[in-house]
């Protein structure tokens, strides 16, 4: 059982806020303590967006990740800079469709996925934060992929279920373009942050 | 011979087609191909029909971010 | 070969934030257009809302207030009663003008403030997200109407500009829209036309205009337009409520400047 | 109810609706526009009333009516908006009017920004209206907890006759956490509120006024003193602190919200390295919990007030302090929060530089170390 | 023999504090009377001003609540909305109504509250010493227009009635006067109307009456009894603005209870 | 100009026309109207500009445009009124826009009543708006010093470019004392006001921008730091007190404004009795002169704070004292006055009975002994 | 034979003269020999104009003091 | 010369608060210190009405005469509970045109003045007040007698001048009122309370 401190980060519109809150949801579910913290703004549109979630076992004291992340999930090039949050040791995920410059650090570990381009391969673009998603839960097992989709599902309700198709094909896609790479999975329980 | 000429300051258009959507001659388009500074797809003149523009300006009209110049001749 | 149309000097090179399509960027180059056309840029103050437009500040290319959430037409008479040889205008959306601000902008028209407003209708909180305003068309639904704006409970859509007509102080009162490029041509004539009353110290004078808020109303912005000459012209009519010259006119041509 | 994720905005909306909570008045503003947002969904599913109100000026007048016409109302708003309601919450205030307030802060002065703040301190425990008056506040640290005292402001408020206020900043409006919304309905030991103007009356004849006008002096000073009896009765009887590992503390951390999980997670940090620091956590503003502060232990020779502001809350650490022991602060303001590594830091550094009667340790708005 | 003019029960056996020949004592005593001709005086609900009605709550005789200046209607509607099937009415000056309550009046208006509100406007602030109101006359002079209210700088005369009635929530509109028996006796049946207007179920009324100001006006109470008819009429002609009745017929009788 | 007979608020609008300023807006209100209606008689007569506003909330954003455009600008009121203006207070204070506000203070809460008091000491010192931010407030005792204080005002009020606030109570508005009234043109040491959005340009393209919005977080901070700095030297430079038959005292009195005078003549019959007692009386409430309490004489055990309220500027007085005194309070509130006969019987038990340590005495609203 | 009949309760006029303005019958005048406890004069019927009331009760509804009661025979 | 602290009290609309700044100006243009503090209310008529006024040699700290005047002027009924104000030795001035009680305490001189009627003579019912001007300065020489009627024509200014002369003699009518009493002026110049 991982407990993680991530930042998930990006423009707003492409689902940076929900991928949190499925986190979130699917951490809950597993019984986890968890919190979810959003930047905010004004309603208009173009913004970058990003939000704070800690999954833990025990209650969390500071709802803030700055400088102590055990994950970074980044979908624009702007995002990058949240790779200096990353505590060593820590991971990047990085969507390659949209960020085209590497990691530089090297006490971390930095993981590339077209996310975007698996997105529309799994039939919709806007399944891009489910190919992220699948990808991190590979990559840290953090929570269960089921538990993901379990939220997503419990999410889209009736009325939208007829996209679970697909967001699950995009998860899917996520996990496996992880499981290819090496080093997923591997980080020591317990990280080494003070929490 | 064409009777106007438009403009596009590409990196300030945020793709709203607003432009698009008015131009009597139908002569533009979003370049989906292309990504702006600010992560749109902007505007412009579908390829070939540079000659179409009577210089109208009506497409200048809409923009709500001075994207668009327009000559007449 | 001329060139018929480019940026207008009356606004800053800054590029907006405000969302694609949005019409509060058309709304504000028609200013800018007609404070340069009119010569008076130089010695123009606005007076910048709580809103979409709060930021607005570094788009007009004058002297700026940023004003309290409704409270534009109060900033506005004091800039006003301090200088009275400049070029005064207030820029509003609905939440702050026919919300909060209802109380201002009433009494800015009642004492005929010489002043320009330039009232932005866009039936919805834009800023916040997309809540009822007190122009939200029934029906429509927002993020506090979510089953949609319900009359028994939230009254029938206010029509400002009727309403600040009744007014005696009310100068010139007009409504116009942005929707198409005609309507467009045409607002600018009347924003120019509301300039010109100030210029002329005939006192108040307001523009509403039916704007969009692609964003929140959940439209694309070319169906946006479409929603306002669909939805929102006939529930407020454009046209002329109050000129100074029609006024004249109908009193016999008495005021001085005719 | 299961532990569901909310938003604190949300929690709010869904603690206030499980006590009992039928009428909302409100107006837009963030970070607090969810709560309005939440009324506007689920209070017509429970037969309650939901109504954006013109201004918040309006939002607190019709609080006033519905309160007085003896039902559970509430209202919210963020600091720009709290202001404006200032004159409505002391006619509350005056007139008696049990009513719930939430203020989701965010940092000013004037229209200033939309992140979190703690700034208006001052304004909920000393009143920004006109004249002598109290309002019992609260000021949660987590969303259940901002659930759960939501409920009690409800009852409390009944209880007092009084206006309560819930002080959250903006993290905590937005947040989401799990939560376990409990119903809650009002407490049947509260009395009858005959006082109320329902429109029914008692017996032929009797009518009920709410008022807070009274042009003789000898009467307005009476019903101030009865109104500090009350007051006084809150500091007895309602005090909320959280003492937090502070018997053997060497030094001890005042802070309350968010910003006090911010200092437990500095906390941690420290005793690892065995530095042992304790926090005393004021869960209600007015009453202040002075005696935590009073009655610690001799060896804590100094005091770090840690707030999202320029020190406002440390004005009643000093009142109770009095010189007792050294005050520090720490503060960021205008939406900037502190990290738990900033406080580790001030807190070592004054353990490592600071006894008792030294000059305090201010570090306000350091250049780097807030988010 | 028949007594045909007594005390009403609707008001309590109070001494007033008003000024000799203040018409406020009028308007109490006919909003009294028809709370208890309509068999509502039990379910009443006032909501009283700041202004020289503040004290009223020992003037009518039923359940009161004194409301903050100007914020009456906006406290009505919290009671209304608690208390949907009492009778719920607010008393306003026109310092409270047309000047720091504009935002209030309109918005309550604009939602149609199914309320009655009763408009004292005596064209002046009566209660704080004689300042000018937005009501106030061209040329009174007031503490604050000591030269006679300057339309240049003040503005003219707001009509409040005129302008509430644009309003499409405004059901019942009518200005009448106190300054004559026959006035009075209809300014009853009005207010009667805006009452019934209510128990319908139809929404916002609002009953301006013109009143008095001796004290204020430097008038003997006979004297500005003239005042207003001579003055005050001309400038706020009497009669009915808005009736859901009128309205009904005007749609063909859609409405249900006609 | 001679001296001659005026009401307080007459005095605070001639004073203010002698500074230089032409802008009033403002609306009735009991008891500060003469204010208003000396300022529609006296400014056109020089040029300038009256106008009632629609409502408080209106006249200080037409303060906001009018200082922003660059005019010395005044608005007054009392309790309620300026409770209804903290929105805008707190945006000029935000906007950094010089301008003068009276507050002839009356008892609340709510709409209480229209006579004397001095219950709105927090709300001034520390913000009824929101956010972090200070205005510098005066305190003055007679009319001629408050007709002194309100040029000060203008001077302050441009060189900090900060709102100041003149806070008197209801008997100095009404009172009719002697004055001579200055004329006190702006200093001409003061900077050219070339933020003010004047619509002139110094240079092609440049533009005066008034504006309290950051919506960075860092930004908003950096400004709120800005301001403090501000503050702080205001703390450093502009303390007045009056510190009067303090060096020789076994007692000392905290009081100001009106209430101030009413300890000297109560001072002056225990003076008669040997009794010495001091008087520290605050002219600015922010900054507040603790140095004053600070320095007094080790012989002074104890402290007696005596307000128009039920105690708000003693948190100052406690914050100053540190605990190094005993604190007394004798209060009067909602339109009371405390009487020089109750404040000597006071002062006496004091002396009788207590000695450092002690717990205070408080005396609140007694029955008997006030006006 | 009188039609009417008015009867004051003086202590509680304020000596206004509206009753006596609007009285048809101009049988109505302030007692000027008197002062009441509020301390004016109080409205009253002119000595011997009793009979002449019509009851019409003119007096009543201009009074803002409730202070007459009229009966019609 | 007299210090004096003195209550003016009556009905709202007899010109008490007049008569209390009339006096005040008087005592300024003497030179000496003195306050004018009113009772104030609504606009309403018919409440009753008083002021405070000091004149003294030094500084005046209080304002507030209460339980310590050495002078009450008396216009109505009600007013007559001033008279516990008094200091042991301490006048009161009634109008017994207003008010047909006695003064009870012993320990005070009180003078009767039928100040209504005497201003009827003098030809202006709204002379009433100079009346008891006329009869107080008489009483106290607390100010000269030329000194309040010279404050009186400033106040009045031009467009009233034509009502000095009733004034004039209303106030000469007062002070004669008074002369033919014993007891006046006779207080020691220096009274027995703490300023
Ligand atoms: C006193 C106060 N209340 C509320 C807010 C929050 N607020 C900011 S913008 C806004 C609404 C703006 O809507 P509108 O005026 O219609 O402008 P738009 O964004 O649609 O252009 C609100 C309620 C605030 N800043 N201040
Ligand atoms: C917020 C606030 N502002 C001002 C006042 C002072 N005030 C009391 S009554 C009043 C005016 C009342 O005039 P109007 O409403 O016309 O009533 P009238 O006395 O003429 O009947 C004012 C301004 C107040 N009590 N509260
Ligand atoms: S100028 Fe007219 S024709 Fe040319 S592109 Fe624009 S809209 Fe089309
Ligand atoms: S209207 Fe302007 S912003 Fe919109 S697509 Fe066309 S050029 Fe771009
Ligand atoms: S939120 Fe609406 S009004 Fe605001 S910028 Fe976006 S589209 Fe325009
Ligand atoms: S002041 Fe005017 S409105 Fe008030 S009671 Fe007197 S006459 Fe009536
Ligand atoms: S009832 Fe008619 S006739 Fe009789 S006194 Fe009254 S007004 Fe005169
Ligand atoms: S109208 Fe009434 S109060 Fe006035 S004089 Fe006649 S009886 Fe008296
Ligand atoms: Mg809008
Ligand atoms: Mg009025």
């Amino acid at each position: 059982m991982h407990n993680e401190r991530i930042i998930i980060a990006g423009f707003g519109g492409q689902g940076i806020l929900t991928m949190g809150q499925l986190l979130a949801q699917a951490a809950l579910d597993e019984g986890r303590q968890v919190t979810w913290l959003p930047s905010y703004g004004p309603a208009m549109r173009g913004g970058t967006a990003n939000c704070n979630v800690i999954v833990d076992d025990a209650p969390i004291a500071s709802p803030v990740v700055h400088g102590d992340a055990t994950s970074v999930l980044i979908m624009n090039v702007p995002s990058m800079k949240f790779v200096a949050d990353l505590v060593p040791g820590g991971f990047a995920l990085i969507n390659t469709s949209m960020v085209n410059t590497r990691v530089e650090r090297t006490d971390v570990r930095a993981f590339y996925v077209p996310a975007t381009e698996l997105a529309v391969a799994a039939g919709d673009l806007k399944t891009t934060n489910l190919v992220m998603l699948g990808a991190f839960t590979e990559m840290t097992h953090c929570v269960g992929s089921a538990s993901v989709l379990h939220a997503l599902e419990a999410k889209l309700g009736g009325a939208k279920a007829h996209l679970m198709d697909a967001n699950r094909r995009a998860f899917a896609l996520g996990a496996e373009a992880i499981a290819a790479q090496e080093g997923a999975a591997h980080r020591p329980t317990e990280p080494s942050v003070p929490r | 011979m064409a009777k106007g000429r438009v403009a596009f300051d590409r990196d300030l258009c945020k793709g709203c087609g607003l432009c698009v959507s008015v131009c009597p001659e139908h002569m533009l388009e979003l370049d989906t191909a292309t990504i702006n500074r600010k992560g749109y797809h902007p505007a412009h003149v579908v390829e070939g029909r540079e000659d179409d523009c009577i210089g109208c300006a009506l497409c200048a009209v809409m923009c709500p971010d001075q994207v668009i110049t327009v000559e007449k001749f | 070969m001329a060139v018929v149309f480019q940026r207008t000097a009356g606004l800053t090179d800054a590029e907006t934030h405000y969302c694609p399509g949005c019409t509060h960027g058309i709304v504000h180059r028609l200013v800018g257009e007609v404070l340069v056309e009119l010569g008076v840029l130089d010695r123009a103050i606005a007076v910048i809302p709580v809103g979409c437009a709060t930021l607005a500040y570094d788009y007009f290319n004058c002297d700026v207030q940023q004003a309290a959430h409704g409270r534009a037409p109060a900033v506005a008479t004091g800039i006003r009663r301090v200088l009275p040889d400049r070029v005064v205008f207030a820029y509003q959306g609905d939440g702050d003008l026919a919300s909060i601000g209802t109380a201002e902008i009433v009494h800015a028209a009642h004492r005929s403030e010489n002043i320009t407003v330039i009232f932005i209708n866009n039936a919805i909180y834009g800023m916040t997200g997309g809540q009822m305003a007190p122009t939200t068309l029934v029906g429509q639904k927002t993020t506090t109407s979510p089953l949609g704006r319900d009359p028994r409970l939230a009254g029938e859509p206010i029509r400002i500009a009727e309403m600040l007509a009744q007014i005696p102080g009310a100068s010139f009162v007009e409504r116009v829209a942005c929707d198409s490029p005609p309507h467009v041509k045409a607002a600018k004539r009347v924003i120019r036309r509301a300039f010109e009353t100030q210029l002329a110290g005939e006192g108040f004078a307001l523009v509403e205009v039916l704007s969009t808020c692609p964003t929140n109303w959940g439209l694309e912005p070319v169906d946006a337009l479409a929603w306002v000459r669909d939805h929102m012209i006939p529930y407020y009519p454009l046209g002329n409520l109050r000129d100074p010259k029609k006024d004249a006119a109908a009193r016999g041509g008495v005021r001085p400047e005719e | 109810m299961a532990r569901v994720l909310m938003k604190g905005n949300e929690a709010v909306g869904a603690a206030a609706i499980a006590a009992g909570c039928r009428h909302y008045f409100g107006y837009p503003i963030t970070p607090q526009s969810e709560l309005l947002e939440y009324m506007s969904v689920h209070l017509p599913k429970v037969g309650g009333v939901f109504l954006q109100s013109e201004s918040e000026v309006a939002a607190i007048n019709m609080c006033y009516g519905a309160a007085g016409a003896g039902a559970r109302v509430m209202t919210g708003s963020s600091s720009p908006g709290i202001a404006l309601m200032q004159e409505g919450i002391s006619y509350l205030a005056g007139a008696e009017l049990p009513s719930v307030i939430v203020n989701i802060v965010r940092g000013g002065p004037g229209l200033g920004g939309i992140q979190p703040a703690q700034s208006d301190y001052h304004q909920s425990t000393r009143g920004g209206g006109d004249g002598d008056y109290k309002l019992l506040v609260y000021a949660p640290s987590t969303v259940q907890e901002m659930a759960e005292l939501v409920a009690l402001a409800f009852d409390k408020a009944d209880e007092y006759r009084n206006p309560v206020m819930i002080v959250g900043d903006g993290m905590l409006g937005q947040i989401m956490e799990p939560v376990e919304i409990v119903e809650r309905p009002p407490d049947p030991a509260l009395p009858p509120k005959t006082w109320a103007t329902t429109g029914t009356r008692d017996h032929p004849g009797s009518r009920s006024i709410i008022n807070s006008l009274f042009l003789k002096p000898e009467v307005l000073e009476h019903h101030i003193l009865d109104l500090f009896a009350k007051y006084e009765r809150m500091r007895e009887r309602e005090v909320l602190v959280e003492e937090y590992r502070v018997e053997d503390a060497d030094l001890v951390v005042v802070a309350y919200g968010t910003t006090a999980r911010i200092v437990k997670s500095a906390i941690a940090a420290l005793a690892a390295e065995g530095v042992r620091v304790g926090l005393i956590r004021p869960i209600t503003l007015f009453p202040f919990p002075a005696e935590s502060l009073r009655r610690l232990p001799d060896r804590v020779a100094n005091l770090l007030v840690v707030e999202m502001s320029m020190g406002q809350m440390i004005d009643d650490v000093r009142i109770a302090n009095e010189g007792r022991r050294t005050v520090h602060f720490l503060g960021r303001t205008g939406g900037m929060i502190p990290l738990p590594q900033v406080i580790a830091d001030t807190v070592r550094h004054i353990l490592a530089e600071h006894h008792a009667g030294d000059v305090p340790h201010v570090s306000v708005g350091d250049e780097k170390g807030g988010r």
